[in-house]
């Protein structure tokens, strides 16, 4: 809009000439009209670009003068419309059909104006010529004013960026989740793959004893391969812990795990694991 | 809720603390691409958390930053972190791309979209009085902010424009009911005869 | 580089103070989600900052943040902020993956070990009959499920696996007696041998 405003005030001569009115509105001589209407040439192409279409210059010629929207004097208006019109096509630029069609309206209202209108019959409104350019005109401005506000609006991207703060997806290595019922569908699928005989591979087995083995070898490899016998009982867990643990202890003896040594009768009894000479 | 401050509030589970919560939301806020809304939110949890309470949570979290170059925005599908529009002109140095500015004709076209949705293209036509070019609505198309949400049944069953989500997002409004009020220009016709 | 504190630098220009460029800063790292080289960062300022404020400024910036869901990183390109890994279980619920899961070959060669443990891998490929890689054994001790307890005193001293204690807490069980136990296969077995 202040585009439009600019190039019209650039446009406009700068003597505020007093002529006779050349028409009369609401009483008040109208003698702005051809002052203002002189266009460079060179400006017409900006002048093209400035309107948004012809009830945009329409608007600006009536906001211009200050004359009521609700009450457009229709013969002035038509004038400055058309010698606007007018000059932009001297120039040999393509006006867009819009803007005829719009001067053939602004004609056809302005000569209806004239005729005698019809008696306005009680409760029924006798149409005014203008109504609908009125009605068209009030919508355009305010569909024009608001979107002068949305560009005020703060907009993404314009005057604002999102937040999205960087995330190493990698840190959270996501580990494959097991349950011990998948241990047992794959203990399962081992027998059935291997068509092993069931009796034979299977039997009941403490498990507990495999678990006290496992207790044992980590116990000796942390105290370095070598322990005293009573070391690795603890009492206070009761008689069958200690049983299974001794259990676990022959079974390790049994297979060649651990080696049990005793100097005496009577002496310390002393636990190696077989495989400790590595370490030393 | 009568509920002051969420301090009072227990979560039924874990996060242990409201103020650990409260990180967990911050946390989760920042680094997500799309605004979250409440249902998202509470997922976050895993549901257990209140709504009322994860609404405490959220207005405290956005008072904090009330002094801080972000703000915690609450906009159609949720909530969102953006900077402070005072520091876009720093970010523009990093970003030669100019940020879009648009035309009358688009700003305009968007409005008539806006304020008058679901309109076709020829409503909008009538509207501006000029014929619609076809990369204005493509450019809104394009910016996410207008949709066709149906056709009308008339002749060439034209398409018809709607704002999206996206639009309100960026703009940063709740809903249609935020857009800025209509300019009342006057409503009476004086159809006087006058002249 | 003395100074200890931002606060004693000027800037040579705008923005106005230091904690104001501070915020500026933070603004910027928050929104980009690449890293910034200090050659990024001080074009925020239109390069009227010195290299060093600048690091100062970063320094007080990390400090911060130390505290809170974000971490401000140096890398190898520049300076960014990310999000803790201790959030990221939460940010995973709105996003969420299908868990990987172990191959046949894993889960079995796991099974031998819970149930017949202590074994050494020659035992495992006598009962499943084939070769087991030794990527599979060592997927599951750097899970820390499995390791060796010992060795066997045979040729080659083969080294003997056993579950771990983790491997007990992290399946929820207080022992290995918990287990499903094997009868229970042997049962199933009958039933399809009987068919």
């Amino acid at each position: 809009m202040s585009d439009s405003e600019s190039m019209a005030a650039a446009a406009q001569p700068p003597a505020e000439a007093v002529a006779s009115p050349l028409a009369r509105i609401y009483g008040q001589p109208l003698t702005q009209l051809p002052l203002d209407l002189y266009i460079p040439p060179d400006a017409m192409a900006v002048m093209l670009d400035a309107f948004e279409g012809p009830l945009d210059l329409l608007l600006y010629l009536i906001r211009r003068a200050n004359v009521n929207v609700l009450d457009i004097p229709m013969a002035p208006l038509t004038e400055q419309y058309l010698v606007y019109v007018d000059a932009m096509r001297s120039q040999n630029l393509e006006l867009a059909a819009d803007y005829l069609v719009m001067a053939a309206m602004l004609i056809e209202i302005k000569s209806r104006m004239l005729l005698p209108r019809p008696k306005v019959v009680e409760g029924d409104d006798a149409e005014d010529p203008r109504a609908e350019l009125v009605r068209r005109l009030i919508e355009y401005e305010q569909m024009k004013l608001a979107a002068q506000e949305l560009n005020e609006l703060p907009q993404a991207e314009r005057d604002f960026d999102w937040v999205e703060v960087w995330v190493e997806k990698t840190l959270l290595r996501r580990l494959p989740e097991v349950s011990a019922h998948d241990l047992q569908k794959a203990w399962r699928g081992i027998l059935q793959q291997a068509r092993l005989h069931t009796h034979h591979l299977v039997q009941r087995e403490e498990l507990s004893v495999r678990e006290h083995m496992t207790l044992i070898l980590r116990h000796l490899r942390d105290a370095g391969g070598f322990v005293e016998f009573v070391d690795l009982f603890d009492a206070t867990r009761g008689a069958p812990v200690l049983v299974v643990h001794f259990l676990a202890l022959l079974e390790l003896a049994r297979e060649h795990l651990l080696e049990m040594t005793q100097v005496e009768v009577f002496e310390p009894i002393y636990l190696r694991l077989c495989d400790d000479r590595r370490e030393f | 809720m009568t509920d002051a401050n969420s301090d009072d509030v227990l979560l039924r589970d874990s996060p242990a603390s409201p103020g650990e919560a409260k990180r967990v939301l911050e946390a989760v806020l920042l680094s997500t691409r799309e605004p979250l809304s409440m249902l998202e939110l509470r997922k976050v949890f895993d549901d257990r958390i209140d709504a009322a309470v994860l609404r405490v949570l959220l207005d405290e979290l956005r008072g904090e930053w009330r002094q801080r170059p972000l703000e915690l925005l609450q906009v159609a599908s949720g909530w969102r972190f953006r900077t402070r529009p005072e520091f876009m002109p720093y970010l523009e140095r990093l970003n030669p791309e100019k940020p879009p500015r648009y035309s009358r004709a688009v700003l305009e076209t968007l409005a008539i979209i806006a304020y008058r949705q679901p309109v076709t293209r020829g409503d909008i036509e009538d509207i501006r009085g000029v014929t619609v070019a076809t990369q204005v609505i493509r450019l809104l198309e394009e910016r996410g902010w207008v949709d066709v949400v149906g056709h009308r049944d008339t002749p060439g069953r034209p398409g018809l424009l709607a704002t999206t989500r996206k639009f309100l997002d960026d703009l940063g409004l709740r809903g249609l009911d935020e857009l800025p009020p209509l300019e009342q220009i006057n409503s009476t016709l004086d159809l006087s005869d006058g002249q």
